[in-house]
């Protein structure tokens, strides 16, 4: 059975203008020890479904319906103790952002070991501060700088710190928020590769969330693609990246530089995505997609099974399968 | 280094406030009309004994001349001899001063205390009702009108119910009771100091439980707020270890900022609850024309005030890892 | 949809001006501060009437022929007499007109101090700066309420006007550190290098371009200083250092306190205090209010990250 | 105390508190020692037990009981009688000189009494020019000792005050004072060194002396043992004092004094009370108003050196106007007098009856028909005459000056209102009623000091309210506050008045050594006064002081109120 398994999620916010419906109709899973990576522009909801995934909507945010099962549990009708319990000891987070998922009037090392604390009672202080120090060294971070306050840290040791902050409790999922935006190239690509060995190392499974499909390509086993709230294309590392079915994939693919890649094919992808307390009927990017025909904006595309491991949601694919 | 560069830089600042008030301070004392010995002589005075005094008080040579000698005397803690208690000014405030600092003090401290405890829980329970009541009862309590407080509760808790004295610092029973031990005369200090100290709490704490509760809101849509409950943490640990002690930092800023509104209050406290203070020997010279006395207290309030400032500074630095100067 | 361009034909301030009024309005604490400030200001607008009725109604100098002490409410007197027989709601009543009147003319005034001095000092920068703001800072320090009782002691008793003129002159510096911030902030804005560029003098880009841009700050800020002037000068005529000619509340509750009427006459120690501290708490809710709608920040709590 | 009734009062921590406190309150012990203590609720501390710079009431207050006189004043006729003085001095014309012989007595430190002393205390304030005291001492020419029980005052000329002005100032004690004034003479400034020096136990003859003085809070005055008058019989009246000790007790505003007062912490508010406060305190049974004439005067000065108060028809004119009968009962509250001359109805001796009253009987119509008819006689004109053709009060506008100019707007200067609430509200009063036949009048209150500075220092002002609290019975004021010598920078004639005649009659009267003689003269120069009206006269408060009759009896009344030595020394515990 897989570890975590979504099946129809679907979330909203209640704003001042409506509900806006953030995530919908979301299903996937994921194996022990995988990985795997959602991508899509910033306000698609992927940062809503990991936040989903530990209970963690905002006070507005609200799970209209579908299930979410991690271990056969499904998270989101248990109580919210059982919750807190479950979090960071079974699923943890590395956020986005991480010089401010860091609390600036507490010393790193107290914030790692009070997780540490926080799900074992048996633990002693003494003994949570060996584990810190543990961790630090495992991702990198010289145990002299345990004493320090966050910001008398660097952007690259803070993400570390944050990543030695998210194994601390030796979870089996964790939830990778856009964890190196803020970094420079070269730092990123190193956290990457640290962040992949220690995946494997560790068996750990990790969902990643990126705008960024290179990076999440450089990660994940399998992708993910979100627009708009909805998955638009799913599938295997190697097929979404090597033969992207969805419009917008593609779109996605030339618009951001892969690491090694050349630059020279960068096209941003223009027009802006729907409102989404009043989405619009059928498909949610034909008014960016420049091979839209009439019949995207009558029918919502459903999932096309292209391969065994990708399917896309696309009416062109429909169509090319459907009167088989 | 840099704490100390900081340090040196902001003293030289509150140097020269300081050396700005005192002047113009000088200067409004003596360009006034109004003459100090007026008040103290009877119809039978001569005119001849009038200037005679005057003389004797120095205040008949040139004002430039004054000046000087004000400005030196100042740095060598002379501030002149009060016209009505006819003692160095530096002994009467030094003897009202405790009084002032131990009502001033604990009210501030108690206030800002019960405001960020208030202040964390209506954030906390931002949109029910508990909020909506301490929103609205922290803006009643902040904006009253201080002396009529005093009055009312005087009215109620004197008057009404008599379960505090309305006025002075203790009672002379105890005092002059030879049987009567240190515990029981504290205790009477603090009988005393009930009514006083509430009204100037009721004004502070409704304005440090707004600020903090705005500063609690703000710092609740933290990032580090999410990775706390995402570690699976308590509530409480989350509200009591997160949030607020980043959330109390401007109240501590304010608290400096707001020194000089609430010194206002003070004095309007001291008076009406007659005080032995500093706030009320400020108001009661001034009506009397004791200018040494007046200009002593005074500065030694604006003194205080920068002080505090600096306080805060150090204070806020002390609280905030994040601030090295 | 006919509806909707009749609106873009409005001018763009006044659209800007409803939705600012419909958030306003929305928030219970400006809805409650606008209706108390409209009491007050009937109360204000009503004082002319009592003395017209019948002169003993005069707030200071009409007294009641048969009433030679303080005497609690009756049909002729709704609120009671004071110690000589005047009328006390008349007093109340005129107390409003000054109340208004103090608060917002020193209000008005330190806010034109303070975005005056903000602006050029956060426009020209330097020296000017470095001067405005060290005297800002010095005048901060200073307890107002204390500054105001030496000049009236020194100067005499004060009227009217000049305790307004006094408050004002005191309490421009906190205004004038938000402005001069604002200032800043705009200075770098492409619209302000470019009116420089096409040749606007120092007098025209200030008052062109930055300040109808600080005014809103400035206007919020007017709204707290009410607070502190009406404040002051009621503390100030407590303690017996107000205008002897102005019936305001401040002096009514002096009278109260010095007359020895303060235990038995529960009909003259409330309405002043309520009304004082009743016209602060609304003016206060307004800035709260409008504090919301000029700062975007605190309107996104709802919305979604 | 039980857990129900703190528990009703849970949630609320504060009044947990309070009722801790008084739990422990109520098991305090009880004071147990002597006779009973005098408790004594007044408004301010004394600013200073230094007898030559105290010269605020508070002061005056406490100082009276400690530092005593040659002579007193009797408290039911208000007859001079020997106090430290053994008898009635000797007065030799033919050197000027009056004889005195003192009592045996102490010092509160126990050491004698004795002339030196008293030779002591008149030499320090002649060479020190010490403000207030001085003038009682100027005309003292020498002083001799032949014992340490008599005293020997030769005058340089007559004067009519030394009996009841220098004979009744308070006697310091040289063993205390001379290494102050050693220390004094040698500074530059040697009357402030005087003034500024702090006396921390001020040793006196008084009944009582000082035990404790805790700043802020109260002063203890304990029964002074070597108190010449225990139980001696002076004036007809047995002297104690009967009770241990006297408790000042400084509250700050009234409400707080009589709230003990009423509760019983204090057995005298010793100072005037609000009208305000006399119908709820009439109610107690255990409290007992007393109700007595001060020797003051509250009057309406003009500055008599410029237009247009120089007219003296048109000072006539105001005080017709001015409503003496509105002051009285609602300004005062009925709790005081109206006054018709500069001396006080109160000293029956010296007060003048027969003086013109201005506005005795008449209401407003008649008051601005009678004024009218005043100014108009003298050549004053209206645009709109007060009185129109058919003899109708009207308001009246555009007053003119009999030389045909408009009248300047003045001023009335008074006292701020925190200072003396009557005052300030008499000046507004007056201000309407002159505004009514036209008078372009306005009250304005300012800080005492700037007041008098403006006043008695650069004299450019217009009209003022002001008033003596407290005079001296002895009329000699009158002549300083009108004799023109008096006319000068700081001096006490402020109006300006000159009247060669006036200063005739007022250098003989105080030349005068024989009573009736004197009288007759101070008749004469009130008559002057109030005919020519360089000052109205308008009010004299009545002091209305509270006790309490449950502790103690034998209350003394007497014209400055009922806190007085006499009473300290007479009352009895019940």
């Amino acid at each position: 059975m897989a570890l975590l398994e979504v099946e129809d999620l679907s979330i909203g916010y209640r704003t001042r203008l409506g509900l806006h419906r953030a995530v919908e109709g979301v299903s996937f899973s994921l194996e022990e020890g995988k990985s795997l990576g959602f991508v899509g522009e910033s306000g698609c909801g992927k940062t809503t479904v990991g936040m989903s995934l530990m209970g963690l909507l905002p006070r507005n945010g609200e799970v209209l319906r579908g299930r979410v099962l991690f271990e056969g549990r499904d998270i989101l009708s248990i109580s919210e103790e059982e919750l807190r319990l479950l979090r960071w000891k079974k699923i943890s987070m590395i956020f986005q952002a991480a010089m401010n998922a860091l609390n600036p009037v507490k010393k790193v090392a107290d914030q790692i070991s009070e997780a540490i604390l926080a799900h074992s009672s048996s633990v002693s202080k003494a003994e949570a501060s060996r584990q810190v120090e543990g961790l630090f060294q495992l991702v990198g971070v010289p145990k002299e700088r345990m004493r320090d306050y966050p910001h008398q840290y660097s952007g690259g040791m803070k993400q570390r710190a944050v990543i030695a902050m998210a194994l601390a409790c030796k979870p089996r999922l964790i939830i990778a928020d856009e964890p190196t935006t803020a970094l420079d190239v070269i730092v990123q690509a190193q956290i990457l590769e640290e962040t992949r060995l220690l995946q494997e190392q560790l068996g750990i499974s990790i969902i990643f969330i990126s705008h960024d499909i290179s990076i999440v390509a450089d990660v994940c086993h399998d992708i993910g693609i979100m627009y708009a709230g909805e998955l638009v294309e799913y599938g295997s590392r190697e097929e979404v990246f090597d033969s992207p079915a969805h419009p917008y994939t593609r779109a996605l693919l030339s618009s951001f530089p892969t690491l090694t890649g050349n630059r020279e094919m960068l096209k941003p992808i223009p027009g802006e995505p729907p409102n989404l307390v009043d989405p619009p009927k059928g498909c949610r990017f034909r008014e960016r997609c420049q091979e839209a025909s009439h019949e995207c904006s009558l029918i919502s595309p459903a999932w096309t099974e292209l391969f065994p491991r990708h399917k896309v949601r696309c009416i062109r694919f429909e169509r090319k399968k459907g009167p088989q | 280094m840099e704490i100390k560069r900081y340090l040196t830089r902001r003293i030289i600042q509150i140097l020269v406030s300081f050396f700005v008030i005192l002047t113009v301070l000088f200067l409004l004392f003596r360009l006034a009309p109004g003459d100090p010995v007026s008040r103290m002589i009877d119809p039978s005075m001569s005119p001849e004994d009038a200037e005679h005094l005057i003389a004797q008080l120095g205040l008949r040579e040139p004002i430039w001349r004054q000046y000087l000698v004000y400005v030196k005397n100042f740095f060598t803690g002379d501030f002149g001899y009060s016209f009505h208690y006819g003692r160095p000014v530096l002994k009467v405030i030094w003897e009202k001063l405790p009084n002032t600092l131990l009502l001033f003090t604990s009210s501030i401290i108690l206030s800002a205390l019960v405001g960020i405890f208030l202040g964390k829980i209506a954030a906390w329970n931002k949109g029910k009702p508990l909020d909506s009541w301490m929103t609205i009862g922290a803006l009643v309590t902040h904006t009253v009108f201080l002396p009529w407080l005093a009055l009312i509760l005087i009215w109620v808790f004197a008057y009404k119910l008599g379960w505090f004295p309305i006025t002075g610092i203790i009672s002379e029973e105890i005092w002059l009771d030879p049987d009567a031990g240190a515990l029981a005369k504290a205790l009477d200090v603090g009988h005393h100091m009930v009514l006083p100290m509430a009204t100037l709490f009721c004004i502070h704490f409704g304005s440090y439980l707004l600020i903090m509760r705005s500063s609690m809101l703000e710092t609740l849509k933290e990032d580090y707020i999410l990775t706390a409950r995402a570690k699976g943490l308590r509530e409480s640990v989350i509200r009591d270890r997160h949030a607020a002690p980043n959330a109390a930092l401007p109240v501590v800023t304010s608290v400096g900022l707001s020194l000089a509104f609430s010194i206002n209050g003070g004095a309007l406290t001291e008076t009406v609850f007659t005080w032995p203070g500093i706030g009320r020997e400020l108001v009661f010279a001034v009506s009397q024309n004791d200018y040494p006395l007046a200009q002593a207290s005074f500065l030694l309030i604006a003194l205080v005030v920068l002080a505090a400032n600096l306080v805060v500074d150090i204070l806020y630095a002390y609280l905030d890892p994040r601030i090295r100067y | 949809m006919k509806g909707d361009k009749e609106i873009r034909h409005r001018p763009h301030w006044f659209e800007q001006f409803l939705e600012g009024w419909s958030v306003f309005w929305q928030n219970p604490l400006g809805k409650i501060g606008v209706t108390l400030l409209g009491i007050f200001a009937l109360m204000a607008f009503s004082s002319f009437i009592p003395p017209l009725v019948n002169p003993m109604y005069h707030p200071m100098t009409g007294v009641d022929p048969e009433i030679y002490s303080s005497v609690g409410p009756s049909a002729r007197h709704w609120l009671g007499t004071d110690f000589m027989g005047r009328d006390i709601f008349s007093q109340l009543l005129a107390g409003a007109r000054i109340a208004f009147m103090v608060g917002v003319s020193a209000a008005f005034m330190s806010i034109f101090l303070g975005t005056a001095f903000g602006m050029i000092a956060g426009y020209m920068g330097g020296f000017v700066d470095t001067l405005l703001m060290r005297l800002a800072d010095v005048i901060m320090v200073l307890p107002t309420l204390l500054v105001v009782l030496i000049l009236a002691s020194l100067f005499g008793q004060l009227n009217i006007w000049t305790i307004v003129l006094i408050i004002a002159l005191f309490r421009w510096p906190g205004v004038s550190r938000v402005i001069r911030s604002q200032a800043l902030t705009l200075k770098q804005r492409p619209f302000i290098e470019a009116a420089r560029v096409a040749g606007a003098s120092h007098i025209r880009i200030i008052f062109r371009h930055i300040m109808p841009n600080v005014l809103p700050l400035a206007f919020l800020y007017m709204t707290f200083r009410v607070t502190a002037a009406i404040i002051i000068e009621a503390a100030l005529a407590f303690l017996g250092f107000g205008d002897p000619g102005t019936v305001s509340w401040g002096m009514m509750l002096q009278w109260v306190w010095k007359t020895g009427h303060m235990f038995k006459a529960l009909y003259w120690l409330l309405p002043p205090g309520i009304c004082i501290s009743l016209i602060t708490l609304s003016f206060y809710m307004i800035g709260r209010a409008m504090d919301e709608v000029l700062d975007p920040r605190l309107r996104r709590e709802e919305t979604a990250r | 105390m039980g857990y129900g009734s703190s528990r009703s009062f849970s949630g609320c921590g504060f009044l947990r508190f309070a009722l801790i406190i008084l739990v422990v309150f109520l098991a305090l012990p009880a004071m147990s020692n002597g006779a009973p203590l005098l408790k004594v609720g007044v408004l301010e501390e004394p600013k200073s037990l230094n007898i030559w710079l105290a010269s605020d009431a508070w002061s005056s207050r406490v100082l009276s009981e400690i530092y005593q006189p040659l002579f007193t004043r009797e408290p039911s006729k208000l007859a001079l009688v020997p106090w430290l003085a053994e008898k009635d001095p000797v007065y030799d014309p033919a050197n000027l000189s009056y004889t005195i012989y003192l009592r045996e007595a102490k010092w509160s430190d126990g050491t004698p009494f004795t002339s030196s002393d008293v030779a002591f205390t008149a030499r320090l304030v002649k060479e020190f020019r010490v403000p207030r005291f001085l003038s009682n001492w100027s005309f003292v020419k020498e002083i001799a000792t032949p014992d340490p029980r008599t005293v020997i005052f030769y005058l340089e000329e007559p004067m009519a005050t030394f009996l009841t002005r220098t004979l009744t100032t308070p006697i310091v004690q040289e063993k205390q004072w001379k290494p102050i004034v050693e220390y004094a003479r040698k500074k530059e400034k040697s009357l402030a060194a005087l003034l500024n020096q702090k006396v921390d136990y001020p040793v006196g003859t008084g009944p009582f002396r000082l035990k404790e003085w805790r700043q802020g809070a109260y002063i203890f005055l304990e029964t002074n043992p070597n108190f010449f008058g225990t139980g001696k019989r002076i004036a007809g009246r047995d002297l104690g004092p009967f009770i241990g000790g006297i408790v000042f007790k400084n509250y700050g505003t009234s409400d707080a004094a009589i709230l003990d007062l009423k509760k019983g912490s204090i057995d005298i508010f010793w100072w005037g009370l609000q009208a305000g406060y006399v119908d709820d305190l009439q109610k107690d049974k255990n409290i007992r108003i007393i109700t007595n004439e001060k020797s003051g005067l509250y009057y309406m000065g003009f500055n008599l050196r410029k237009a247009p108060f120089n007219d003296k028809a048109l000072r006539k004119s105001v005080a017709t106007l001015i409503d003496k009968d509105f002051i009285v009962d609602r300004i005062l509250q009925g709790f005081g007098v109206k006054m018709d001359t500069v001396v006080p109805p109160a000293n029956r001796l010296w007060c003048c009856t027969e003086v013109e009253k201005y506005c005795e009987g008449l209401n407003k119509e008649q008051r601005i028909k009678k004024a009218f008819g005043i100014l108009s006689e003298a050549g004053y004109k209206w645009d709109e005459p007060p009185v129109d053709g058919s003899g109708k009060v009207v308001k009246g506008k555009g007053i003119r000056l009999p030389d045909g100019t408009p009248m300047a707007a003045f001023t009335i200067l008074t006292p701020p209102a925190d200072y003396d609430p009557q005052r300030a509200m008499v000046g507004t009063m007056v201000q309407e009623w002159l505004r009514e036949i036209g008078m372009p009048a306005s009250a304005k209150p300012m800080a005492f000091g700037s007041l008098t500075e403006q006043v008695k220092g650069r004299r450019d002002f217009d009209a003022f309210v002001l008033g003596y609290g407290k005079l001296s019975l002895d009329p000699d004021y009158v002549r300083n506050f009108f004799v023109s010598a008096n006319d000068k920078p700081q001096g006490w004639n402020m109006s300006g008045y000159n009247n060669k005649e006036f200063d005739r009659v007022a250098e003989q009267s105080v030349k005068e050594m024989d009573l009736e003689k004197r009288r007759e003269l101070v008749m004469q120069m009130q008559r002057m006064v109030v005919d020519d009206l360089p000052y109205i006269p308008l009010y004299n408060p009545m002091l209305l002081e509270a006790v309490r009759t449950d502790r103690f009896t034998g209350w003394v009344s007497m014209v400055e109120g009922v806190g007085n030595t006499w009473s300290f020394c007479e009352l009895k515990p019940r």
